[in-house]
């Protein structure tokens, strides 16, 4: 029985009275990659975003390597303590260059010449050193996306959170980055898997966890999970789902 | 002080006076308050940038309206309309040559145009008009109705009552015409509206000329009331900010509300304590709502105009 | 001619400075321009001071041509360039054969921190420059005063406050009087109280926050005070309000029967325009300043009827009664210039007299002996003296001791345009004028 | 990032600094040695908005207030208690670095304009108490240095030559400091904000404090310049020192120049304050002229040199992050390099 990295608790937010995610309850255990699937507005980036303390919980509770973790931790914090997340359309930081992107994330408790090792270092792991100049506003789509990944290696993560990461991702793309997940995964950093592409999901989870209307539907491996007549249901109702809880 | 020389009246009565009449001219000032922003909010509201020359449209405005009455020798309201028309010709041409090229640039470079665009047409003005201030005379610039012992000065109470019908008839635009539902969709999201089909270029040039004839209007207004002089812009140039940012970044109406609390504010705290702090008055409210209600009166962040 | 050169070094140095920015190799021209161009200006500095029996002699007029204070400084402007225009006429300066006067402009562009620099530039450029007059206004003298001081160039000013005169300044000089508050209450006393029967007790006093409204308003309080009047208000409000209805709303409900207000003319007109409009009619005695300007009585109109004011001189028959010289001076200037010669025009006009006698008087151009011709002269000028033959007396700070501040009020002329008379004092007072009463404040 | 080290040992960096340091041997012109000075006041602003304005993209309007409050301690603190304005010098960086924190700890918690307009009201709120406050600051009199012969210690001097050095050196200071920002994290970390604030928070960076911390420093810089600013004209009030109008002049020498480069506010500095001077010189004699032809310029360069006039210069502008950004902005639809 491996530990749980994360904890949330009977996790709950609304806004303006409408209930964007209602008593949530589930774990990340360390080195896997959940996924957590469900119909577009079914609170997932509200989940991820309660993670890391973009919004502050209505109430519930979120344990982060067994210690709860406060309000009060901001999301700055979070990100240090090695809680990170990237975003659904990535943000690089455009007036700097592919490098002083990573750089300026690596100078953090680095000296400059450890940060420049450090840079080089995820470079290459991230198959980006031949943009190493490169101007991060002009990066195709799916560098940025890398770029962020970069980025947060630079803070040495225990937990990514990976928010529709294969959105607009052409099949070869994907591949990319499936492999890019596996092999981060594989250094032993655990993965919350946010996706609703269900190829890229039975190619990576290891585990699933299913929300529908902000509610937990249910959790399990990959396999039985699709099978499962309510989590099928919840899928065709996206249709009808317009909410949009960002 | 004011109860020692008040005679026959009893300090509080004088008190109660003071204080109503001051809220009336509050009141009133407060309209041509929102009247001058109105201008400044569609820009900022739409465009999110900030048109630092708004004081010195509505000071050509005032100038049109001169030039106007000079030839015609007609009523300042009356030539309302022939004014819009050379706004509206003075507004585009700065579009053209001075915003349209810094379009999709960062909003230091468009606080610099219009720096320059202000520099531009106050000494313009002082070229062709001389710096000597000119004035139309109004049969009505002193009129004023009265009210048992109170007092309403009828040029302000006119300029406020235009610019609540103003406000309304650019609520109007926004809400029910093509054109508002453009401007609405380009002020919440200019890419996506983009996507949407709506020419955000063509969206911008009508909100900055439709600022520009506010500011115009305004100026035409507002003849009665002050002296024309290149550098009349100053006198706003600063409130117009508060008021926009405290109605709530670019909500029109807001503006209205804006402008009236701040009149209202400054002229108690001038009339109560010292009128050399009613302006202080006004910015340590402001201070204090950008502390307690970043959005402005009315809600939302990136308001829609 | 100077201007262009200074500029240009200005200039080079600056690209010089780019040049060696941009490239290493472009270094030694760049030194070497720097060491070509500077002793140059040296040259062109020192050169025309040693001309003799100069043809043309250079007043500097420092004065607001541009920015918010434009207005004034036209009418400064126009009163010194009407007076060097007068003097070269009558055979500009004799004893130096005839030499003409010319004034240099310089734009003080409304901004005090800038006056010393344009001062500055000003004499690098006119290294010849003999005099100078000014200026926007005090604080523009006071930030003027020490670069004149060093320069060791004469200047006469007719900037109000009592600030300059402590400064003790050895080349400014102040043809004007200050003692404005004490002329407005004798006023209230003398002329309403005691020859009109009027019973005044109670003064409001209002004046705009700037060093001018300062030293006027604070001469008010004083005196009015000490003579017995009350003062049922005293406050000031910031320049160029947009609304000035708080004041006036306190003004009259403290029931003052006379009010002091010191303003420049958008101001003027709106307290004015304000106070009519509350139905508050008391006797308005302005303090000078835009109370006194031709464009006040165009933006009132018919009201500004009966307005009294304090100044220290106006255009009217009384300046030029002890002087015939004077004579056709106002009409004169009215005629080319389109506006009455209000105080300001006047004063400046005073400035640039007064250094054109000194000329005559010493037949020198050199500051120091100049300077203290101007301080002996005892001759009669446009500014209402308290001397029988109307004469000028500075004392060692540059002060015109002899200066005297009179009452206008606004009256009909005969042609029927609206100018400021003199009402006051008596001893001023020419041409059987009186103050009129029923006009006032409507 | 790493050259904007070497650029402090290139050899022009000496060549203007001898030139500088020379120029004074070469002229006994005042007016040239003022107008340099002006130069050199400007300079120092403009860096140090740029620190917070233009490194961080947060346009602050009150940093004449700053200057205000550095020009007023000194010159009270002389007339008042005879203490030299070296010393003056302290209390006065003291007090902006308190105000700025008051600025800052509310509204770098909210995004956009807010700092922006906060900060307008600021500036409003520091002219109108030193108007106020009579017995304090003079009020709309202001105060002036009484010229009493030379003394080093009260910044008194016959001619402007002393100024020209004690305020070229700050410069040189103001320089190293900002070259140090540049290097240094905090100056990183703030790029990165300017680049993506939300990223930059999900990524561990503490926007609040370190733009707070940048404005700090931008307020005390000020603050500095501003004591000796106030001794050098010679005469302050609320209208000279703390206008909208200074901070707006601040403002446009920064982003004429460039902003986020070191030397893109030297440059402007000189180009701004020769230009006016130029401007005035030739057509002072009609009223507006001047000042409408500075308009237009003003209008002009920002059009066709988006990244600020530093860009005509590549190698010194675009050792910077900022400036490189503005050049893309202007020119987006080129094609990848």
């Amino acid at each position: 029985m491996t530990e749980n990295l994360l904890e949330i608790e009977d996790l709950s937010i609304s806004f303006g009275g409408i209930k964007a995610v209602r008593n949530v309850n589930f774990e990340i255990r360390k080195g896997e990659i959940l996924g957590l699937i469900g119909p577009n507005g079914a609170g997932k980036s509200t989940i991820v975003n309660l993670i890391s303390n973009i919004y502050k919980p209505d109430k519930g509770v979120i344990r982060f390597e067994g210690k709860e973790l406060s309000p009060k931790i901001g999301t700055a914090q979070r990100a240090k303590m090695g809680i990170t997340r990237t975003f659904q359309t990535p943000k690089p930081f455009g007036n700097l260059n592919v490098y002083e992107n990573i750089y300026t994330i690596a100078l953090q408790g680095r000296s400059s010449s450890e940060a420049d090792l450090k840079t080089k270092e995820i470079l290459n792991k991230t198959d980006l050193s031949n943009y190493e100049n490169f101007q991060s506003i002009k990066l195709p789509i799916e560098k940025r996306k890398f770029l962020d990944m970069a980025r947060i290696l630079a803070l040495d993560p225990k937990l990514i959170m990976m928010d529709e990461v294969m959105g607009g991702l052409n099949p070869s793309e994907m591949d990319e980055s499936f492999k890019m997940v596996k092999r981060l995964n594989a250094e032993g950093i655990t993965i919350l898997f946010i996706e609703h592409v269900m190829r890229a999901v039975v190619n990576v989870c290891s585990r699933l966890v299913v929300v529908n209307n902000g509610q937990f539907l249910c959790s399990g491996v990959p396999t039985d999970v699709l099978k499962r007549q309510d989590v099928i249901e919840a899928y065709l109702g996206e249709s009808k789902n317009h909410a949009n809880n960002k | 002080m004011l109860m020692r020389n008040s005679v026959g009246k009893s300090g509080t009565q004088i008190m109660a006076w003071i204080i109503i009449q001051a809220t009336i001219n509050g009141i009133l000032n407060g309209g041509i308050y929102a009247l001058v922003a109105v201008g400044l909010t569609i820009v900022f509201g739409v465009m999110k940038m900030v048109n630092f020359a708004t004081g010195e449209f509505i000071m050509w405005g005032m100038y049109f309206t001169f030039l106007l009455y000079t030839i015609t020798g007609l009523n300042n309201y009356v030539l309302l309309p022939m004014v819009i028309i050379l706004t509206i010709l003075l507004g585009l041409l700065s579009y053209v040559l001075v915003i349209k090229p810094v379009l999709g640039r960062d909003s230091n470079t468009f606080i610099m145009v219009t720096v320059g665009l202000s520099y531009l047409l106050m000494n313009v003005a002082q070229m062709i008009f001389g710096p000597t201030p000119k004035g139309i005379p109004s049969e009505i610039k002193t009129a004023s109705l009265s009210i048992g012992t109170f007092t309403v000065s009828l040029p302000r109470l006119i300029a406020f009552l235009s610019a609540c019908l103003l406000i309304i008839a650019i609520q109007i635009l926004l809400k029910k015409t093509m054109l508002g539902r453009a401007m609405r969709a380009t002020a919440e999201n200019a890419e996506m509206a983009q996507v949407l089909g709506i020419n955000y270029k063509q969206v911008y040039t009508f909100a900055f000329v439709l600022s520009c004839v506010m500011a115009g209007v305004a100026g035409t207004l507002i003849t009665p009331i002050y002296s024309i002089y290149p550098s009349l812009g100053n006198i706003f140039k600063i409130i117009i900010f508060v008021v926009v940012v405290l109605g709530g970044m670019g909500s029109v109406s807001g503006a209205l509300i804006g402008g009236l609390l701040l009149g209202i504010m400054e002229a108690l705290v001038g009339t109560l304590i010292n009128s050399n702090l009613g302006p202080a008055g006004i910015f340590v409210v402001f201070l204090l709502m950008l502390y307690l209600r970043p959005n402005g009166l009315f809600g939302t962040a990136n308001r829609v105009a | 001619m100077k201007k262009a050169i200074t500029f240009l070094v200005l200039v080079t140095l600056f690209a010089t400075g780019l040049v060696a920015c941009q490239s290493t190799t472009a270094t030694p021209t760049a030194v070497k321009q720097e060491m070509t161009t500077a002793p140059a200006v040296q040259e062109a500095t020192t050169a025309p001071a040693t001309e003799a029996a100069p043809k043309t002699i250079k007043i500097g007029a420092f004065f607001n041509y541009s920015g918010s204070s434009a207005d004034a400084g036209e009418i400064d402007g126009s009163g010194a360039q009407f007076a060097v225009d007068w003097i070269n006429t009558q055979g500009g300066v004799k004893s130096l054969g005839g030499a003409n006067l010319e004034l240099v402009k310089g734009d003080t562009l409304s901004d005090s921190s800038q006056a010393k620099s344009v001062v500055e530039r000003i004499l690098s450029e006119n290294p010849d420059l003999v005099a100078a007059v000014g200026a926007g206004g005090s604080d523009f003298v006071l930030a003027m005063g020490s670069t004149f001081e060093k320069a060791q160039i004469p200047m006469t000013h007719n900037g109000v406050s009592s600030k300059i005169g402590e400064q003790h300044y050895k080349y400014i000089f102040e043809p004007v009087p200050t003692a404005f508050g004490q002329t407005q209450i004798e006023f209230i006393q003398q002329m309403l109280n005691k020859q009109l029967g009027m019973n005044i007790t109670k003064v409001g006093i209002i004046y705009e926050d700037t060093s001018y409204g300062l030293s006027v308003a604070q001469g008010d309080l004083k005196l009015a005070e000490s003579a017995g009047l009350q003062v049922a208000f005293n406050q000031s409000f910031p320049q160029y309000s947009s609304d000035v209805s708080a004041l006036v709303t306190n003004l009259k409900s403290s029931g003052a029967q006379v009010v002091l207000p010191v303003a420049f003319t958008q101001d003027a007109k709106l307290i004015f325009d304000t106070i009519a409009s509350m139905n508050y009619n008391p006797i308005i005695l302005g303090g000078g300043a835009g109370f006194l300007y031709p464009s006040f009585g165009d933006a009132l109109g018919d009201a500004v009827n009966g307005v009294f004011s304090v100044a220290s001189l106006t255009g009217d028959e009384a300046m030029f009664q002890k002087n015939s010289q004077f004579k056709d001076l106002a009409s004169e200037y009215e005629k080319k210039y389109g506006y009455f010669m209000s105080e300001r025009g006047a004063g400046s006009f005073d400035s640039v007299y007064l250094i054109w006698q000194a000329l005559e008087k010493c037949g020198c151009t050199d500051g120091p002996t100049l300077a203290s011709t101007i301080r002996g002269l005892k001759i009669p000028t446009l500014q209402p003296s308290s001397a029988a033959d109307g004469s000028v007396a500075f004392d060692e700070d540059g002060r015109n001791v002899n200066a005297i501040p009179i009452i206008i009020q606004w009256q009909k002329w005969d042609d029927g345009k609206y100018r400021p008379r003199t009402v006051y004092p008596e001893s001023m007072v020419v041409g059987g004028t009186k103050v009129q009463l029923e006009t006032s404040g409507k | 990032m790493k050259n904007s080290l070497n650029i402090l040992k290139k050899l022009p960096i000496a060549v203007i600094a001898i030139l500088m340091v020379s120029i004074p041997a070469f002229t006994d012109n005042n007016y040239i040695i003022s107008t340099l000075v002006y130069c050199f006041v400007f300079a120092s602003l403009a860096i140090a908005w740029n620190l917070i304005g233009g490194y961080g993209e947060q346009v602050s309007w009150c940093n004449a207030s700053f200057v205000a409050i550095g020009a007023y301690t000194g010159m009270i603190m002389y007339k008042m208690l005879g203490i030299s304005p070296f010393i003056a010098i302290l209390v006065g960086t003291g007090l902006a670095f308190i105000a700025a924190t008051l600025i800052g700890y509310g509204t770098f918690r909210l995004r956009g304009i807010y700092f922006s307009i906060a900060t307008i009201a600021f500036g409003e709120i520091v002219r109108i108490s030193l108007q106020f406050w009579q017995g304090l600051t003079g009020g709309a009199a202001g105060y002036y240095v009484t010229y009493t012969g030379q003394n080093f210690s009260a910044l008194m001097f016959k001619n402007d030559v002393p100024f020209y050095y004690i305020l070229l050196a700050l410069l040189v200071i103001v320089i190293l400091i900002a070259s140090w920002f540049e290097r240094s994290k905090i100056g990183h970390y703030l790029s990165a904000i300017k680049g993506d604030e939300d990223a930059a928070i999900s990524l561990g960076i503490d926007s609040f404090k370190i733009k707070l911390t940048t404005f700090q420093l931008s307020a005390v810089i000020s603050a500095a310049v501003g004591t000796f600013f106030g001794f050098f004209i010679g005469f302050i009030d609320p209208g000279t020192v703390s206008s909208l109008n200074l901070s707006v002049k601040i403002v446009v020498i920064a982003i004429i120049g460039g902003v986020g480069t070191i030397w893109g506010p030297v440059l402007g500095s000189f180009v701004i304050n020769i230009l006016a001077e130029g401007l005035n010189s030739m057509f002072g004699d009609v009223g507006g002229l001047s000042l409408a032809v500075y308009g237009f310029l003003l209008i002009v360069i920002v059009i066709f040199k988006p990244a600020g006039l530093i860009s005509l210069f590549p190698k010194w502008g675009n050792n910077s992050k900022s400036a490189r950004k503005s050049d893309d902005e202007s020119t987006q639809n080129e094609v990848l390099p």
